[in-house]
């Protein structure tokens, strides 16, 4: 057995445990503990990785393994990991973990609530580690299926609706993106010998650029769904106000992350030159993902609405970044998954334990939280100053990577829509801190919230390990940029040698 | 002209006008005679083709077996002279249209279709090579369709049994649920 | 070499201080936490005294000339090769004065709090919040490069932020504090796009390189031209706004007076003495590019520096506030600064005005966190912020009138005391430089003299108001900071600093002119004397004043209706006709273009339920055209 | 028999009677005629497979052989929508195809 | 007849003993233990059904007009399976009193139409395809009218029987232009004889509206909705399963054997309809209340998809159909299992009677679940694998924008699955759907299409095992 494979058998174990289980106290301690093995072996895979690195292992993918699958059709269960999928992998164990503690909860079919959560974060962990397009493709759609029982049955609002739209537009981006790898695979081998599904292998041809100019826009769309792409992002406002509190926390969290993580290893690693000659759409679109999320955000009453637009923009930024297609800015698209992905399942976290105590997630009926759960309350303008991009916390160094790289681009269009984008921070801020303001601060307005519990432990547990990874990021960014930026290089080499732009 | 040729036109005039009026026609009754005599007509193209044994059969089982079903049906299940209310007028309009346009479609692309007629010799057709080839298990041997066929009208027979059998409907009862 | 790498702790011991209070502040008792950051402060105040004193008097010069020295420097965050944040320390002339105004500042500062803070509620917050200040703003000043700079430049907006909507419940507070941030995140936007720039265009963070006048940055970065203006230029106007955001210069203005919200002690530190100065500071540590490579840049800077010290200054005029009356005060001073660096060139005495910004900026600290901490006594014996509801308090606040009329006597420019000797640089370097700015300064002098002096008045003389309960005297731990503060007012001014704080680090001589001091101190007294004469009793005089400049005071009452144009474009602009329309065109247009997809497809299967009519002629009727309409097609159509 | 009469003939009159009997199945009501037009267009098949086997492949018996089996098959088909048609007599107490919809849409 | 060809046609043998036999013990058993003879009839079967994978020589026999080869073999096993789950399943269902009276008649007829699909199958000649074809056909129609009680079911059998004596109508008409054509029904002689007359397109188009009868596909599909709707819920998922899949596999033999000359014109065919039937299927799947009706609709759609892989004429497309099929067996079955079960148990069959069937019966509603999320092609199920090869197999071929459309019908198609989903799980009811619990037969059947669902897609020997058996155009 190898290490990568783990990622999936122990959340397969983990459900199969709670299948067998009676007790729903039981069920929540099997999911912890699973989840918590979960987290130490991203520990162990972080150390292993970098001890490879540190003894000189130069190869691209690292740990892997390749059992062949479906012969006829050359498709493997390939894994490797490089530093981008081990950063990848050591959020989605720490989202997890935390979204575990912050559905402590639940209150109907609890059993069936956790099977469901790990069987999405079993789809995450094997996109994540796969290097083969099929069976990427095949944990892609595991992840986003889940989904539609998570919102339908344990959301909130008119979460009927919400799932179905959110898995049907997400799905919709996988159709799209079926066809994408199907035309990637078809072209993976000049003379259409070898047809091979692996990352590495198609890596090494070049795809014909009348096929990439069909196949890149439907790929990049297809993960650019799930990564919130301008116009294809209304499911997200809608899922996520929809989404029990641990779900919006995964989805925003991690899921969203598989669209920007797709979209760079498969769309623009593989068809780097379509990349190259279309990314002037997506850099329109992306761009107005970013701004226009952030528009969004400000007028938006309902707080898991805001925090949605302002995940549009967010990863918005992601796309954005990744269609630069520098080393910098790339590392940066990465970094910003990963910031994004701890700060908004913080949010997400910290919304659905303050809507848990108020019932109300309306800002316009909140107000001087602050005085009564400070701790939340103190967390929640943690996150906001993370999402804002404030030194010291994760998001400033992922969009001080991204706005910095993108900066970079020889050409002046590019630089000037960097510009245009960089003004997101100043939006941020602004509907950042109107919440702050009308949720947290001045007087108590509602008299019913004098007396709400602070947080209890396993919500401090699910609140302070995200926060101290945010704060680690931002305060120590460099081993992971490095970590990044090393893997990144040598994909960066190849887009470049083919692209010499 | 010759007479192979008038009793073409004959045949073919009765086929045509019976298989109208047989869908045309007002009364069941008469519908079903109409179809008995387009059936008597093909047979009578049979023979002139020179195939004897499937005019032979066309009139016994076809004329004779499945229109006297039919008529028994027909007594079983209406009154004789029981008139149809004639169908909607846009009905009948447009499955003539598409009737038309089928057999137009049809007639063109056979025409279309250069057929020339074969020089070989005929095989004589005689009951003795009709037996051989329905029992030859060779090229050109029919005993397979012949012997699944047989099954076929088996199973039918037992279908038709089935179907028609009469019985008092029982009470359905339904399984008691163990209500929780 | 001296060994200066202990620097480092300068700035991480607050930081420390503000983790340790941060997260077991409320565990400890209150008074044990306030000691323990003012004991952390007054031990780098110390380190910092200890770096000034070998950084000025023991480490070698070359050429004449301080040396920029990195004291310790690691890479934080690598973008490229070339591109990379460090975090470190520079030591040159102005990062060290810096340190010392900071850290005596902010330690006077502190001790002040012990005393005035005392029984508030959040008083250990308020000193995690005020290590935290400490720590951005030295690791500002500190800063190696222009990204490390603007990282805590964001740190100590931050910290602004907190400390202005300390008191959280109120909602004045909080509106000030999100403004303040906002207004300053802004500015920030202009300050970051003009990093991106400079560093697309130089390749580099460092200060060093960047401002190395015979560098490459220098030298080649005045090339490429955009709209008219070149690169350098545009990127230093950016840079520039950062600055204008911070140090509150018009129009970024608008968030300083309302940012006295905060706990007086606060107000000193933060928006007087330290964090305001940190736009002039961001234009002396750029100094190089923009006096050789960005001359038009820095004429912005002088313009705009000039206009926000007589625009402050006239609306201080009017203001019955005493914290907004310091408030735009300091606007006002912080706009000679700017002046001063814009009417400044590169190198010996040309760098007059260089030099005589940073003196202002010394001596500024001094007295107006001198002022601002007077402010907060007599709010804390009389507890309003109105002059209208004070008068006649030099009796009940000794010490508090005697270091607050030297306070005023400084800042009006009156010899000896500090503030006439930096200003009076300031003065002479805009002289020889533009004389209009220089007259828009002289009459801010006298404005200046006018409008503190009727604080001044109005507060400790004039009618002797019944205050509901007596007021009574600070005690020590805020008296002894305002004594110490008024020393310093009185005494740095004969600081010579065209020895230490130059433009190129090299000393030159500069001596006081005459020609142009004596009119400023005449200038300064003419103010004193008509606030003496408005002022020193009840009198009518003001009113009428008022009345017949109706509209000019009103305009000037209500700042020239600065808030309510920003409030018109961030409400109405922003949120009504930016924001919403987005969020309405998501919901309508984008999301119902989604869900009209599924609607159609519905109401397609709606209409076309027709064929399955449950008829079997239909269905067959459907069979036999199928087949034929593929026939025809595939026979005909599409062969 | 057949001299002078060309194969297009037989073809002709077999796709008219083709698709009289198709016209016959969609307009007419009773279930029974519908099954007598099906009938119809049996026999019109038959009369092609034969006239081919006779005109153009007259060596072998193919054609007849399959029109044999075809009547065949139309018996067992007949026989057994008859069965069905009585039933649905006793159900529907009509065999007007139009009201025999329970199921639509 | 000697041994060999015993041995080669085994299958059909086999089928036709079986059927006698429990015709004849029928007469024989003991009348008060008449239910019982299902059970005998099942292990009779299901001996059947494992003797038929027992290697087996191949080859024609009867001068070509009968072929028996790996592939052929391969599909009447699979057929086999899904025939023996039916069966499984409706071993409740006849043991209601109503049906007592004829339960070695149902597994006579139900036999004798697999014998036909057999023969079907395994033609070397248009004339055992076409019996083959009535055969398998003739004796549902009865079956689909089984439920002699209900006016539905009538009307299910006169509107199969009528429209497939049309369609076959229809097929002869084009089968004997084919035959006019070349001269010959032997498939290997048609093969090399035909050409790309006008004549011979209508030949074919009118044999393929008779096969696309049977597969239902757009636009010859309209009898199935109420043929499903009707029909006693076995004989439903008989029909979409098991008719259906023998007919697509048929049609492919036939496309790929008989017709490889005019290839360009049947993929431009398959093209069009395929689209259509996609759509259509779904869009009228979207509206349904009964889900009979609405897994009808489900196949119509599914069989568009299934085109998707007849389209390239590829080796790899003919392994994925023959896979998809043994796929869509297990899921459609499960389906339909449940719905048996419950209408069964309830005699209920709406979706909205499902609204809280999860708090009553959690197990039937995950086997539904996992039967639509296979339907749909979602992973880790099968049907995900099926679909993807059968994409793949278009793709292939170049066919993008066709899998385009497919994929984003499977969004459709997702949507209305996700439905029945929905109801069971997430809406509430006031009066679910009592818990009940199933008996033995129906648990077993359950078992092995929930194990089918699950194994067959991870297991790639047995997609490997399929693909060495296909062949290409």
């Amino acid at each position: 057995m190898d290490i990568l494979s783990l990622f999936v058998l122990i959340p397969v174990l983990t459900i199969t445990a709670i299948l067998l289980l009676k007790d729903t106290r039981q069920v929540r301690l099997v999911s912890a503990f699973g989840m918590g093995l979960q987290l130490l072996m991203a520990a162990v895979l972080v150390y292993l990785y970098l001890s490879a690195r540190h003894a000189g292992n130069i190869d691209e993918m690292l740990f892997v393994k390749d059992y062949l699958w479906f012969k006829s059709l050359n498709i493997h269960y390939a894994v490797g990991v490089d530093g981008i999928s081990v950063a990848m992998i050591s959020l989605t164990s720490l989202v997890v973990f935390a979204g575990i503690f912050a559905s402590w909860e639940v209150e109907i079919l609890k059993k069936e609530f956790f099977i469901s959560l790990i069987l999405l974060a079993t789809g995450v962990f094997g996109f994540f580690i796969s290097i083969d397009l099929f069976t990427m493709f095949m944990f892609y759609e595991l992840a986003v299926i889940p989904m539609y029982l998570l919102i339908g049955i344990w959301g909130s609002g008119p979460k009927e609706y919400s799932a179905m739209k959110l898995t049907l537009m997400l799905m919709g981006g996988s159709a799209l993106l079926l066809v994408g790898l199907l035309g990637i695979y078809f072209n993976s081998s000049p003379d259409k010998n070898q047809l091979t599904f692996n990352i590495l292998e198609i890596s090494k041809v070049v795809i014909p650029l009348p096929a990439q100019r069909m196949f890149f826009p439907l790929t990049f769309v297809g993960f650019g769904v799930l990564g919130a792409l301008f116009p294809f992002h209304t499911w997200s406002p809608d899922g996520h106000a929809s989404a029990p509190t641990a779900v919006s926390m995964l989805h925003a969290g991690v899921l969203m992350k598989l669209g920007g993580y797709g979209a760079f290893r498969v769309a623009i690693f593989l068809m780097p030159e379509a990349a190259h000659e279309l990314s002037w759409i997506f850099i329109i679109l992306t761009s107005i993902s970013v701004i226009y999320g952030a528009f969004g955000a400000i007028a938006q009453k309902d707080l898991k609405y805001i925090n949605a637009y302002s995940s549009v923009s967010h990863c918005g930024l992601v796309l954005f970044a990744v269609l630069m297609m520098n080393q910098t800015a790339m590392t940066g698209a990465i970094i910003q998954m990963i910031s994004h992905g701890l700060m908004t399942a913080l949010f997400f976290g910290l919304i659905g334990m303050v809507y848990g105590r108020t019932h109300t997630r309306m800002i316009s009926e909140m107000g001087g939280l602050m005085k009564v759960i400070p701790f939340l309350s103190v967390c929640y303008v943690i996150a906001g100053l993370a999402s804002l991009g404030l030194p010291g916390l994760s998001g400033f160094v992922a969009e001080m990577t991204i706005f910095v790289g993108a900066f970079q681009h020889p050409e002046l269009f590019y630089r000037i829509v960097t510009i245009i984008i960089v003004s997101s921070i100043v939006i941020t801020a602004v509907y950042i801190l109107r919440v702050i303001a009308i949720l947290l601060l001045g007087p108590t307005t509602n008299e019913h919230f004098e007396h709400l519990p602070d947080a209890k432990w396993f919500e401090k547990i699910s609140v302070i390990t995200l926060i101290g990874s945010v704060a680690a990021i931002g305060l120590a960014p460099f081993w992971l940029s490095t970590m990044i930026g090393t893997s990144m290089h040598p994909i960066i080499e190849r887009i470049l040698a083919l692209n010499p732009f | 002209m010759a007479s192979n040729q008038i009793m073409f036109i004959l045949f073919s005039a009765m086929i045509i006008v019976f298989s109208i009026l047989t869908v045309t026609s007002r009364k069941i009754l008469r519908a079903a005679v109409y179809l008995l005599f387009v059936l008597v007509s093909t047979s009578g193209l049979y023979f002139m083709l020179n195939y004897q044994f499937l005019a032979a059969v066309q009139l016994t089982l076809y004329a004779g077996g499945i229109v006297v079903l039919i008529i028994f049906s027909i007594l079983l299940t209406s009154h004789i002279s029981q008139n149809f209310e004639s169908s909607g007028w846009k009905k009948n309009i447009f499955s003539a249209i598409a009737a038309l346009t089928g057999a137009i479609l049809a007639i063109i692309t056979i025409l279309e279709y250069g057929f020339t007629a074969s020089t070989e010799a005929a095989q004589q057709v005689d009951m003795r090579l009709i037996g051989k080839s329905l029992l030859s298990v060779d090229y050109d041997g029919y005993v397979l369709p012949f012997e699944v066929i047989s099954i076929l009208l088996l199973a039918a027979m037992v279908a038709a049994i089935v179907i028609a059998k009469k019985g008092a409907p029982k009470k359905i009862v339904l399984p008691k649920l163990n209500q929780e | 070499m001296i060994n200066f790498s202990y620097t480092i702790w300068i700035p991480l011991l607050p930081f420390l201080m503000f983790l340790l209070l941060g997260l077991a502040g409320h565990k400890l008792k209150p008074k044990l936490s306030g000691l323990l950051g003012t004991g952390g402060l007054g031990l780098i105040t110390i380190l910092s005294y200890v770096t000034a004193f070998k950084y000025f008097f023991t480490s070698e010069k070359v050429d004449g000339a301080y040396q920029k020295i990195i004291a310790s420097n690691f890479t934080w965050l690598q973008f490229t090769d070339k591109l990379h944040i460090d975090i470190g320390v520079l030591l040159d002339p102005i990062s060290v004065m810096m340190l010392v105004v900071i850290t005596t500042v902010s330690f006077m500062v502190h001790i002040y709090s012990l005393g005035y803070m005392k029984g508030e509620k959040g008083f250990e917050r308020f000193f995690a919040f005020l290590s935290l200040f400490s720590f951005s703003m030295l690791g500002l000043v500190l800063a190696t490069n222009i990204f490390q700079m603007y990282i805590f430049w964001e740190l100590v907006g931050v910290s602004s932020f907190l400390l202005i909507g300390f008191y959280y419940q109120k909602p004045s507070a909080v509106r000030a504090s999100k403004k303040a941030f906002i207004v300053t995140r802004f500015a920030d936007l202009g300050f970051l796009i003009g990093i991106l720039i400079l560093s697309f265009n130089t390749k580099t963070f460092d200060f060093i390189t960047l401002t190395d006048p015979m560098g490459t940055a220098i030298a080649q970065g005045g090339g490429i031209a955009f709209l008219g203006l070149s690169v350098m230029t545009w990127s230093m106007i950016f840079v520039f706004m950062g600055g204008v955001g911070k140090s509150a210069m018009f129009p970024f203005h608008i968030w300083l007076p309302d940012a006295m919200e905060g706990p007086t002690p606060v107000s000193a530190l933060i928006h007087a003495a330290t964090m305001v100065v940190a736009g002039v500071y961001l234009v002396a540590r750029m100094f190089p590019i923009y006096a050789l490579s960005a001359p038009v840049a820095l004429n912005v800077v002088a313009y705009v520096g000039a206009f926000s010290s007589l625009f402050a200054a006239v609306i201080a005029c009017t203001q019955t506030d005493i914290k907004r009356v310091l408030a735009y005060s300091t606007i006002s001073q912080i706009g000679y600064m700017m002046l001063a660096l814009g009417v400044s060139g590169y190198g010996g005495h040309e760098g007059l005005g260089y030099m005589a910004s940073m003196f202002h900026l010394f001596t500024h600290a001094m007295f107006k966190a001198l002022l601002f901490l007077g402010a907060g006594a007599i709010i804390h014996a009389v507890h309003s912020n109105y002059m209208t509801e004070m008068g006649g308090l030099r009796k009940y606040l000794p010490i508090t009138h005697i270091t607050f009329l030297i306070a005023c006597l400084t800042i009006a420019g009156i010899p000896p005391l500090s503030g006439f000797f930096s200003k009076d640089e300031i003065l002479a370097a805009a002289f020889h430089s533009n004389k209009l700015l220089f007259a828009v300064e002289y009459a801010v002098a006298g404005l200046t003299a006018f409008y503190m002096f009727r604080l001044y008045f109005s507060v400790f003389w004039g009618k002797d108001t019944h205050y509901s309960h007596e007021p009574h005297e600070a005690p020590a731990t805020m008296t002894i900071p305002l004594i110490i503060l008024a020393v310093g007012s009185v005494v740095t001014g004969f600081i010579p600093f065209n020895k230490l704080v130059t433009s190129d680090g090299k000393i030159f001589e500069s001596e006081l002119e005459l020609m142009i001091a004596i009119p400023s101190v005449l200038i300064g007294l003419l103010g004193i004397g008509i606030a003496y004469i408005m002022y020193r009793k009840e009198s009518a005089v003001p009113d009428k004043l008022a009345a017949t400049f109706k509209y000019s005071y009103k305009w000037a009452y209500n700042k020239f209706y600065m808030d309510e144009l920003y409030l018109f474009i961030t409400k109405k602009i922003i949120f009504r006709y930016i924001a919403e329309p987005v969020a309405w065109f998501d919901r309508h247009v984008v999301d119902a273009t989604m869900n009209a997809i599924a609607t159609v497809t519905q109401g397609v299967s709606y209409r076309i339920r027709g064929f399955q009519s449950g008829q079997l002629q239909k269905y067959a009727f459907v069979f036999i055209t199928g087949a034929i309409m593929l026939s025809i097609l595939f026979i005909y159509l599409w062969k | 028999m057949n001299s002078g009469i060309p194969i297009q003939y037989f073809l002709i009159l077999a796709t008219l009677m083709f698709f009289t009997g198709v016209y016959g199945f969609l307009t007419r009501r009773n279930l029974i005629t519908i099954l007598m037009s099906v009938e119809l267009i049996l026999n019109s098949v038959n009369i092609n497979f034969l006239a081919f086997n006779r005109y153009l492949y007259p060596h072998k018996l193919e054609g007849m052989f399959f029109s044999l089996f075809i009547i065949a098959v139309a018996a067992a088909e007949a026989a057994v929508a008859i069965a069905i048609i009585i039933n649905i007599y006793r159900r529907f107490a009509t065999i007007n195809v139009e009201e025999v919809n329970e199921m639509k849409f | 007849m000697s041994l060999g060809t015993f041995l080669i046609m085994r299958h059909e043998l086999l089928l036709i003993a079986a059927a006698l036999i429990v015709l004849i013990a029928e007469i024989f058993w003991n009348p008060d233990k008449k239910s019982s003879i299902s059970l005998f009839s099942i292990i009779l079967f299901g001996v059947i059904t494992i003797i038929g994978f027992l290697p087996s020589p191949a080859g024609p026999l009867f001068g070509g007009m009968y072929v028996s080869s790996g592939t052929r073999l391969l599909m009447k096993n699979i057929l086999n399976i899904g025939a023996l789950i039916v069966f499984i399943q409706s071993v409740t269902w006849l043991k209601k009193e109503e049906n007592s009276e004829k339960i070695s008649e149902y597994f006579l007829l139900l036999i004798s139409t697999l014998v036909g699909m057999n023969f079907m199958i395994s033609a070397g000649h248009f004339l055992i395809f076409y019996i083959g074809i009535e055969l398998a056909t003739i004796p549902i129609a009865a079956l689909a009218a089984y439920d002699r009680y209900k006016n539905k079911s009538a009307e299910a059998g006169i509107k199969l029987i009528l429209t497939s004596a049309l369609s076959s109508g229809v097929m002869l008409y084009g089968l004997s232009m084919i035959y006019g054509t070349t001269g010959t029904m032997y498939f290997s002689e048609v093969a090399s004889l035909f050409g790309n007359t006008s004549l011979q397109i209508l030949g074919f188009i009118f044999f393929f509206a008779g096969m696309a009868f049977k597969i239902s596909i757009v636009p010859f599909h309209l009898w199935t909705a109420d043929v499903y709707e009707g029909s006693p819920v076995n004989i439903t998922s008989y029909l979409s399963v098991i008719s259906k899949g023998a007919a697509i596999f048929i049609l492919m033999i036939i496309l790929f054997k008989v017709f490889p000359i005019i290839m360009g014109t049947w993929q431009k065919t398959i093209f069009v309809t395929s689209v259509l039937t996609m759509t259509i299927g779904n869009l009228f799947a979207i509206r349904q209340q009964n889900l009979k009706r609405f897994l009808a609709f489900s196949s119509i759609s599914q069989a568009g998809y299934i085109l998707l892989g007849l389209i390239g004429g590829n080796q790899l497309g003919m392994a994925s159909v023959m896979y998809y099929i043994l796929v869509y067996i297990f899921s459609n079955l499960g389906a339909f299992g449940v719905v048996t079960a419950i209408s069964n148990a309830t005699g209920k069959e709406n979706i909205d009677d499902y609204n809280g069937l999860y708090q009553t019966n959690p197990k039937l509603s995950l086997i539904m679940t996992l039967a639509l999320f296979s339907l749909a092609g979602i992973p880790p199920v099968a049907g995900f694998f099926g679909k993807f090869f059968l994409f793949t197999a278009a793709a292939q071929q170049g066919f993008y924008l066709l899998v385009l459309i497919a994929v984003l019908n499977t969004i459709i198609s997702l949507f209305y699955y996700l439905l029945v989903v929905k109801a069971m799980f997430i809406s509430k009811n006031e009066n679910p759907i009592g818990s009940f619990r199933s008996d033995f037969s129906t648990r077993f059947a359950f078992g092995i299409c929930v194990a089918g669902i699950v194994v067959t897609g991870f297991a790639s020997v047995i997609f490997e095992a399929i693909k060495n058996l296909s062949f290409g155009v």
